[in-house]
């Protein structure tokens, strides 16, 4: 079977993806997407540590990490609808009223 | 068999009493606020104001003893006690400055208090984790419930964007804190707290995945405490947040995400205090700095107070990393304790002096007020040399008691950093009274606060508690240093079998 | 021996009686109370000093009468308490300050009779007759500065009297900085030897407790001697300090007399002989008092002959007078120094007094060149004014000649030779530039303006009886010092003897012993010398103003430059202006207040606030409202905290 | 002994305060305030007739314990130097009182009122604290009233000048609460539990490093407040914009407070150090006294001349300070008295004729005698006690304090003196220049002299200065035994000193035949 390594890695490579996006994209939408394969990526290590040390605990988590993504998501989307009815726009340049 | 379940029940079914009131408030509220309309919302808040204040004595019933609820899963000790009481007493006055505020700037009633209830529920459970998912689940009730009451005013596009901000770097911030719990639980094989600090007691101090797992969970809860340079959306958010929300953010949020930090890193992670409070040290240095050094430029107050929140964390940190003195924890408890009524009372200020439509929050608007509104210019003065730690304040006392315990560490420079950014934030603490006193101004006027019961009433508390704390110190300090002894001080796994 | 004698106080108490009387009802109680009261109580502290100088003729000599009042400053082991003594010093010098000074006072009624501000004349007046008794009073140096200072005050308040002109007020100050920068001499001096006793556990400054312990002051003495000198060439106008004096003229003229002339100035004599104990332990001190005396005598008789102003002839005239006091103290002829404080009193008093009724006269002219003839028209003043210039020339019987040949003789004797020649040359000098005032003044041609020529009137008589009884005592009052050949012979000297001529133990040189000369014929000779040089000066005098009025301008012509010199008194004030004040003022105002405080203290103050302040915003610049820059800040922090994490596993 | 005479003194004023606040029309608020003012008075003169003049111990103490955990409790205590300044405190209160009523404040009578009086619970309260928290928190409420008393009543640039004196007393207070609280840590190494008690705090056991930053800790936010050269500039500026109460109290006790803290805190705690540090003090002191006087000259208002006269005359009491004998230090204590009163009776006057003339510059004024004979008089009276003359209070504590100068380093007094002379040619140019003179501006024809409430406020300050000046036995006979047991510590210290100085130098000597020895 595959070492635990391999899992890690992974997940590590998935969650740089995710922040390179927040980091890289204009989309608002997008960025939150990011986010959420942040998310997943943890997931996979959770699940492959939880299979290793042989506990549930591990994926008892990514399922409450499923459940929270899913709830985020929905504020996340709605917060993001009222914004684009304000500003219309999605860009997340033109997000600079509040500064300094 | 069927007499020791009920005694299971009647036992383990009280620690969880306060956040089921809590919850089931909330839910009332949602379920009767469609028929309300927003004009008198006030009505609902006075229903979630009993809500938290039956959360509030029901939590009094919970102190003393000294357990393990849920497998673990909720510790029921007087640190989650202490916390829960304050964050119920934060919501309490939040949802008091709210009544009229909701009602006048036109918020829909129902989901304004229920997502404040919610948000309240989320802290109490950090506040009372036993338990790395609890943590998390806690963290993120009250980070969503939030997020959605900083963009409430959903007609204004400050409200929108800085919920959006909050949201995208909370949720960013929470794949590290997720990271980190993700790591920790692979290095220790559980996410109970208890057997972590049983397991690393053992001596891990270079596991590697230990060590990258704390690292991003200090990361993840320095962006809630806004701990420099995670920091970055605290203004944004404080500033563009319905100002009692950012008195809720300032307090609440504050306060249950250090209960958690504290719990997690001076408790659990103790034994490996040598890793991490170099880290914190210069976490605290930075964050001071750049609090007071920012806060001196700012023109609304709103912001202003933000940064000062930040210079605030720093202060705690300070504790926090004074971690090998005995005193540290007592200390940040009652340092959290007479920071949260003084920043109440402080934009308890701000709120009354908003009126629908008109922002009110540039520090220019403060002019004259002690010549229009004696009382309330008082109170702020008050608040603000609180904050800037004059004695004999609750602001003055927690700096005092801090510096101790840091000294008490050894931390000689620290603190004299510390005393520095002290020195600097009088500067702009000052500004303000001289803005209300020193300065020629019309003043502005607003609705005379006699006629606002409720928001009288939370000043009421922040005046009382910012001097009280500070004058008599003496019992809330014990209350500080015992609440966080009872947190470290566990008789071994006692678990209450509900779940098992 | 010394005896309680508690009257003493009263001599004190009656001034002061009157500067309160004058000063809270002197207005309201009007100008015959105030010329009551203002003259009276000196009179009657005058008879209080006769009474206790008759108590004290009674006594053996060397006694004194005490009057504790009450104690003053202690701290640590250092006690200084308050009170008087009257000794034979002490008898002499309250003499003269109550006795010329009421006569003073007497005559500043009718000086004054047209100023409205006599209360407030009056008021200073007791105040200074009040400071200068607790100054010859007491008992202890500390307290002789209480009077030392108050004094100066007094002379402050007085020079300034009339003090809307600018220069009259500013001739006040002056004269107080310059006392003051003396008294800085003096306060040293007290430390130095408060030191130097306590090193011996020894505290206290009391006269007579210093004397017994005067072997212990034998390391300090030359400093402190020198050190107090310098602050008695302050009060007593002395080089380098005289500048003032001439300055003070601008005040009351019966002030010039009182406080210029007669008692205040001549305080640093008084101050000398009373530490007589100490100076003789450090004849190089001396040698510095006698020279500086002697070279005051000289350079300021100079300045005295080209003078146009009346007044200020008499001021330097005063100076010079006073170098000759300082001289007789100087060589150990304490008597003799005091002795012609004494009938100096007398005679400038009396001087200033005739100047006064002749200005008074002339409705407040002061130019010589301006008067002239007055002979006739005012003979008390001009005869009195003679009396009082022959004293001073030192014309036998007047009492300057016993005073001034006394010295001249103690200067001699003690062997310095050049300082009596210059005090014998002075004395010509005096004598001409004195009869030159009479001439221009009395004799010759009148020069008034006509205006004022018509209504000129000799003085009233409460200011002409001053005049008189203050002539008298010119011609009589040196006659207790007649030469010990003569009928009661040196009765003055004998009665200072204990005091001022007592061995001291360790001193060098031993006062009262060197200065006896016992060959008739030597003495004869010396006041014979002396007296030739005053009468060439009368006679030159006379040839210039009377036989051939023509020639002084002439001369001044010739002698230009020299003129010029001392027209200008030696361009000291210059001197000292540019030196210091001028400095003293740029540098305060440019280096200190515009350069360190502003520009550098707070310079730094400042610019740390603004630092900060920049660096804040600065920072809040980084809050550029783009939230991915937020999160790449936020990653950086990652990075940096992972980063240590690796470091730490690494490791 | 005993009795609640102290905290009495500390807490009417707080409670007048209050009262006052309840008062509404102008006239029972500045009666109500005046008349709380004099029950401290009172009480103060009470205590001074009830002081035991033969004990060096503190008096009428009163202690109570307040935070527990850290060893804090409520400790007041008075002694033969607290007394004095104590006194000075309510007698210039209720004068500062009584003359702001009459027409010096006009705006906002009911705040200032209440800031005087709560200023005045701070300024008693840090002088009558023996424990360092106590003292700490006393020594920064009074900050808060006198800033927001400059910051409301002042003139001109106001802020500016809060702002200055605010920061200045405030970074260097927080540096003193860093050192109280490492002394406390280092007390309870050896003691075993928290104290803040002084009495506990002497004698620990420190290594000299440690002492010497400590003692910096301390002597930088004293030497701040008193002012000492460099440090002194945000004097001029508080004073100047200040109201005439608030410099009169600013110059009169607040001052004070610095040189106080060096002879109750700063020196007994670590003499050792103090003794070191003397060259230092002593020269930034002549420094002080010097510069104060010789920038106060050039000064074009009057209130600057008056501020700078301060740092001249702090100057001498701080040379008092370290002269570290009995002279000295009576001589500091009696100057700091001296200075309340003639620098008081100064701003007081000062504020008269500003409230006659809305201006302050030297140069608008000349001939004041001519129109205002009274107030002249006055002030020349006044004056001439600012300047030391024998006979009024200002000579006795000069006098005194160069004698112990002199005893301790002949130098430091030869150049002090000279601030005599400059302190005379300064008040009396400025005198000469407002007082004397033709009347020039036709509207100073026109001011009217004292009224009755003005010499009312005059006459008890005057008095003063001629009885402190003729007879100052019973004040400094009440502050020797406290001086002098200030002064045992002190020499303790310079024995230990000295001995350690020997060891030194023997093991120099003979580093073999006793390595123990180090």
């Amino acid at each position: 079977m595959t070492p635990i390594s391999y899992h890690m890695a992974l997940s590590a490579i998935l969650f740089a993806i995710g922040v390179t996006g927040v980091l890289i994209r204009r989309n608002v939408i997008v960025m939150f997407l990011s986010v959420e394969l942040m998310l997943n990526a943890v997931n996979l290590a959770l699940v492959a540590l939880g299979r290793r040390i042989g506990s549930m605990d591990g994926q008892v988590i990514v399922f409450f990490v499923m459940t929270v993504a899913a709830a985020e998501a929905a504020v996340g989307l709605a917060i993001i609808i009222s914004m684009f009815r304000n500003r219309e726009t999605v860009n997340a340049d033109e997000l600079n009223l509040l500064r300094w | 068999m069927n007499q020791f379940t009920l005694a299971a029940v009647n036992f383990a079914w009280l620690p969880i009493l306060p956040l089921i009131a809590v919850t089931l408030g909330a839910i009332v509220v949602m379920l009767v606020g469609p028929n309300v309309d927003d004009e008198d919302s006030a009505g609902l808040g006075l229903v979630a104001l009993m809500t938290v204040l039956a959360a509030f004595v029901l939590t009094l019933f919970t102190l003393g003893q000294n357990s393990l609820a849920f497998g673990g899963a909720l510790a029921v000790d007087d640190y989650s006690g202490f916390f829960e009481l304050v964050i119920l007493a934060a919501t309490a006055v939040t949802i008091g400055m709210s009544l009229d505020y909701a009602a006048d700037e036109g918020l829909a009633g129902a989901e304004y208090y229920a997502l404040i209830l919610f948000a309240a529920l989320g802290m109490m459970l950090m506040a009372a984790a036993g338990d790395l998912i609890i943590i998390f689940l806690g963290l993120e009730t009250m980070s969503i419930a939030v997020y959605a009451l900083v963009g409430f005013m959903r007609r204004d596009p400050r409200s929108n964007e800085a919920a959006l901000k909050y949201f995208l770097l909370g949720a960013f911030s929470t794949g590290f804190l997720l990271y980190g719990i993700a790591l920790v639980y692979g290095a220790t094989g559980t996410i109970r707290l208890d057997p972590v600090r049983a397991a690393i007691s053992g001596g891990m101090a270079s596991n590697p995945l230990l060590l990258m797992g704390l690292g991003m969970m200090l990361i993840g809860f320095g962006f809630k405490v806004a701990a420099v340079p995670f920091h970055m959306w605290t203004p944004d958010a404080y500033e563009g947040a319905p100002t009692p929300i950012t008195a809720f953010m300032a307090v609440g949020v504050k306060l249950a995400a250090f209960a958690g930090f504290l719990r997690i890193f001076l408790v659990h992670l103790g034994p490996l205090s040598a890793q991490w409070s170099d880290v914190l040290w210069v976490i605290a240095v930075l964050t001071m700095t750049v609090g007071n050094v920012v806060a001196l430029v700012q023109a609304n107050i709103k912001r202003m107070l933000a940064y000062s929140a930040i210079a605030h964390a720093g202060y705690v940190i300070v504790g926090m990393a004074a971690a090998s003195s005995h005193q540290a924890g007592g200390a940040i408890l009652y340092y959290l304790l007479g920071y949260s009524f003084t920043n109440l009372g402080a934009f308890a200020v701000v709120v009354a002096l908003e009126r629908h439509g008109e922002v009110r929050d540039r520090i220019t608007d403060f002019r004259g007020l002690a010549r229009t509104h004696p009382a309330l210019a008082a109170a702020m003065a008050l608040f603000m040399l609180s904050l800037a730690g004059v004695p004999p304040l609750a602001g003055f006392v927690g700096k005092f008691y801090l510096f101790s315990a840091a000294l008490n560490a050894g931390l000689v420079w620290l603190v004299i950093i510390a005393a520095i950014n002290s020195a600097i934030s009088v500067y702009y603490y000052t500004r303000v009274i001289v803005e209300m006193y020193a300065r020629e101004g019309e003043g502005v006027s607003v609705k005379r606060i006699g006629t606002r019961p409720a928001l009288l009433l939370s000043l009421a508390v922040g005046v009382a508690g910012t001097i009280l704390i500070g004058l008599f110190p003496q019992p809330y300090m014990s209350a500080s240093a015992s609440a966080f002894a009872s947190a470290t001080s566990r008789p071994a796994l006692k678990t209450t079998a509900l779940l098992r | 021996m010394t005896q309680d004698f508690p009257a003493l106080g009263l001599i004190l108490l009656f001034p002061a009686l009157g500067v309160l009387f004058n000063l809270f009802y002197g207005r309201r109680a009007g100008r015959g109370a105030v010329n009551l009261v203002g003259p009276g109580v000196i009179f009657l502290a005058f008879a209080v000093t006769l009474w206790g100088f008759v108590v004290l003729l009674g006594m053996p000599p060397g006694a004194s009468l005490q009057c504790s009042l009450w104690p003053w400053i202690a701290a640590g082991s250092f006690h200084a308490e308050l009170g008087l003594r009257l000794d034979a010093l002490s008898a002499v010098m309250t003499l003269v300050v109550t006795g010329v000074g009421a006569f003073i006072h007497l005559y500043s009624a009718g000086y004054m009779a047209e100023d409205e501000d006599y209360a407030r004349y009056f008021t200073y007046l007791n105040l200074f007759a009040l400071s200068m008794l607790v100054l010859v009073l007491a008992d202890n140096l500390l307290q002789m500065f209480i009077g030392w200072e108050g004094v100066g005050l007094c002379s402050y308040l007085l020079i300034a009297f009339w003090f809307d002109n600018p220069q009259y007020a500013y001739n006040g100050r002056k004269a107080f900085i310059v006392n003051r920068i003396g008294d800085l001499g003096f306060l040293l001096g007290i430390f130095t030897i408060v030191a130097a006793l306590a090193q011996h556990g020894v505290w206290t400054l009391n006269f007579a407790a210093m004397q017994r312990h005067a072997d212990l002051l034998q390391p300090v003495a030359l400093a402190a001697a020198l050190l107090l000198f310098f602050g008695a060439t302050g009060k007593s106008a002395q080089i380098p300090l005289y500048v003032w004096l001439p300055d003070a003229m601008v005040g009351p003229t019966p002030v010039s007399a009182l406080i210029h002339a007669a008692t205040m100035v001549t305080a640093g004599v008084y101050m000398i002989a009373r530490l007589n104990f100490l100076y003789t332990l450090a004849p190089a001190a001396m040698q510095v008092v006698a020279t500086v005396g002697a070279l005051t005598a000289f350079f300021a008789a100079t300045i005295a002959i080209v003078q146009s102003d009346i007044k200020r002839v008499l001021a330097y005239s005063t100076i010079s007078q006073i170098g000759y006091m300082m001289l007789g103290v100087g060589v150990g002829a304490f008597a003799a120094g005091v002795f012609h404080l004494m009938t100096h009193a007398f005679f400038k008093g009396l001087l200033f007094l005739c100047s006064g009724s002749v200005i008074h006269a002339l409705h407040g002219e002061q130019d010589m060149n301006k008067m002239g003839g007055l002979r006739k028209k005012l003979p008390i003043t001009y005869a009195t004014m003679l009396i009082g210039t022959l004293a001073i020339s030192a014309v036998p019987p007047f009492s300057g000649y016993f005073s001034k040949d006394l010295i001249l003789e103690g200067a001699f004797a003690s062997g310095h030779g050049w300082l009596w020649l210059i005090a014998v040359v002075t004395a010509g000098i005096t004598s001409f530039y004195m009869f030159r005032l009479i001439f221009m003044t009395f004799h010759g041609q009148s020069r008034l303006e006509p205006e004022k020529a018509h209504h000129v009137h000799e003085s009233p008589a409460v200011m002409a009886i001053p005049l008189i009884v203050l002539a008298g005592f010119s011609i009589i009052g040196g006659w207790v010092g007649l030469p010990e050949w003569l009928l009661w012979g040196d009765a003055f000297k004998r009665f200072l003897a204990p005091i001022v001529a007592r061995p001291v133990t360790g001193a060098l040189v031993q006062p009262g012993m060197m200065i006896e000369i016992h060959r008739f014929a030597t003495g004869m000779t010396l006041s014979g010398v002396a007296l030739a040089a005053g009468l060439i000066g009368i006679f030159l005098a006379w040839m210039l103003y009377i036989q051939h009025p023509e020639l002084p301008p002439r001369i001044a012509e010739r002698l230009r430059g020299l003129r010029e010199l001392l027209w200008r008194k030696y361009y000291i004030d210059e001197i000292y202006d540019l030196l210091i004040s001028r400095p003293l003022f740029w540098g305060s105002g440019n280096v200190l207040n515009k350069g360190i405080d502003r520009a550098v203290i707070d310079g730094i103050v400042d610019g740390a606030g603004a630092t900060v302040e920049g660096g804040g915003e600065a920072a809040r610049k980084i809050e550029t409202g783009n939230v991915q820059h937020y999160a790449f800040v936020y990653l950086l922090g990652v990075v940096a905290v992972a980063g240590y994490y690796v470091y730490l596993v690494m490791r | 002994m005993g009795g609640f005479w102290l905290t009495g003194l500390i807490f009417v004023p707080t409670l007048g305060a209050f009262g006052v606040l309840m008062q509404n029309d102008e006239e029972s608020i500045w009666r109500s305030a005046f008349i709380f003012s004099l029950i401290p008075l009172a009480m103060s003169l009470y205590l001074f007739a009830a002081f035991d003049p033969h004990q060096a111990a503190y008096q009428f103490v009163e202690r109570y314990s307040w935070i527990s955990q850290f060893g804090i409790s409520y400790h007041v205590g008075m002694d033969g130097i607290s007394l004095f300044l104590v006194i000075l405190t309510t007698l210039l209160i209720s004068l500062s009182l009584l003359y702001s009523g009459g027409g010096d404040i006009e705006m906002r009578p009911r705040e200032f009122c209440f800031m005087m009086l709560v200023l005045e619970t701070g300024l008693i309260g840090a002088l009558l604290a023996i424990d360092l928290f106590l003292f700490y928190v006393f020594w920064e409420v009074m900050l808060v009233p006198m800033y927001l008393m400059i910051g409301i009543w002042g003139h001109g640039r106001k802020i500016y000048a809060t702002f200055k004196f605010v920061l200045f007393t405030m970074i260097g207070s927080l540096l003193m609460l860093v050192a109280i609280l490492y002394l406390v840590g280092a007390a309870r190494a050896q003691i075993g539990h928290l104290t803040f008690d002084l009495p506990d705090l002497y004698n620990v056991p420190l290594s000299r490093t440690e002492a010497r930053w400590l003692f910096a800790g301390f002597a930088i936010a004293f030497a701040i407040k008193v002012p000492m050269w460099p440090v002194h500039t945000w004097l001029p500026d508080a004073h100047t914009e200040a109201p005439t109460a608030g410099s009169v109290m600013l110059a009169g006790v607040m001052l004070k407070m610095g040189t106080y803290g060096f002879l109750r805190f700063a020196i007994p705690l670590f003499p050792e150090v103090a003794i070191e540090a003397t060259p230092i003090f002593m020269a930034l002191a002549v420094v002080g006294i010097i510069y104060g006087a010789l920038v106060a000259m050039v000064q074009p208002d009057l209130k600057r001349i008056v501020a700078y006269s301060s740092v001249s005359h702090l100057g001498f009491v701080m040379l008092g300070i370290f002269a570290l004998n009995p002279q000295g230090i009576e001589g500091a204590v009696y100057q700091m008295l001296n200075h309340g009163v003639s620098t008081g009776a100064l701003f007081l006057m000062v504020g008269m004729i500003y409230v006659r003339r809305h201006t302050r510059e030297v140069s608008e004024f000349g001939g004041l005698w001519k129109t205002v004979p009274m107030f002249a008089a006055l002030f020349m009276v006044v004056m001439l006690s600012s300047i030391g003359l024998p006979g009024l209070n200002g000579f006795v504590g000069e006098f005194l304090i160069l004698l112990g100068t002199f005893l301790h380093s002949e130098p430091a007094a030869w150049v002090a003196v000279i601030g005599l002379v400059l302190g005379a040619l300064y008040m009396m140019w400025a005198y000469e220049r407002v007082m004397w003179g033709p009347v020039t501006k036709s509207i100073n024809q026109t001011i009217k002299d004292l009224s009755g409430r003005e010499i009312a406020v005059m006459v008890p300050l005057v008095a003063l200065m001629l009885l402190m000046g003729l007879y100052p036995r019973p004040l400094l006979s009440r502050m020797e035994p406290s001086v002098n047991a200030l002064l045992d510590r002190v020499q303790a210290a310079q024995a230990r000193l000295d001995a350690s100085h020997a060891r030194t130098l023997a093991a120099l000597a003979a580093p073999v035949r006793n390595p123990g020895d180090k």
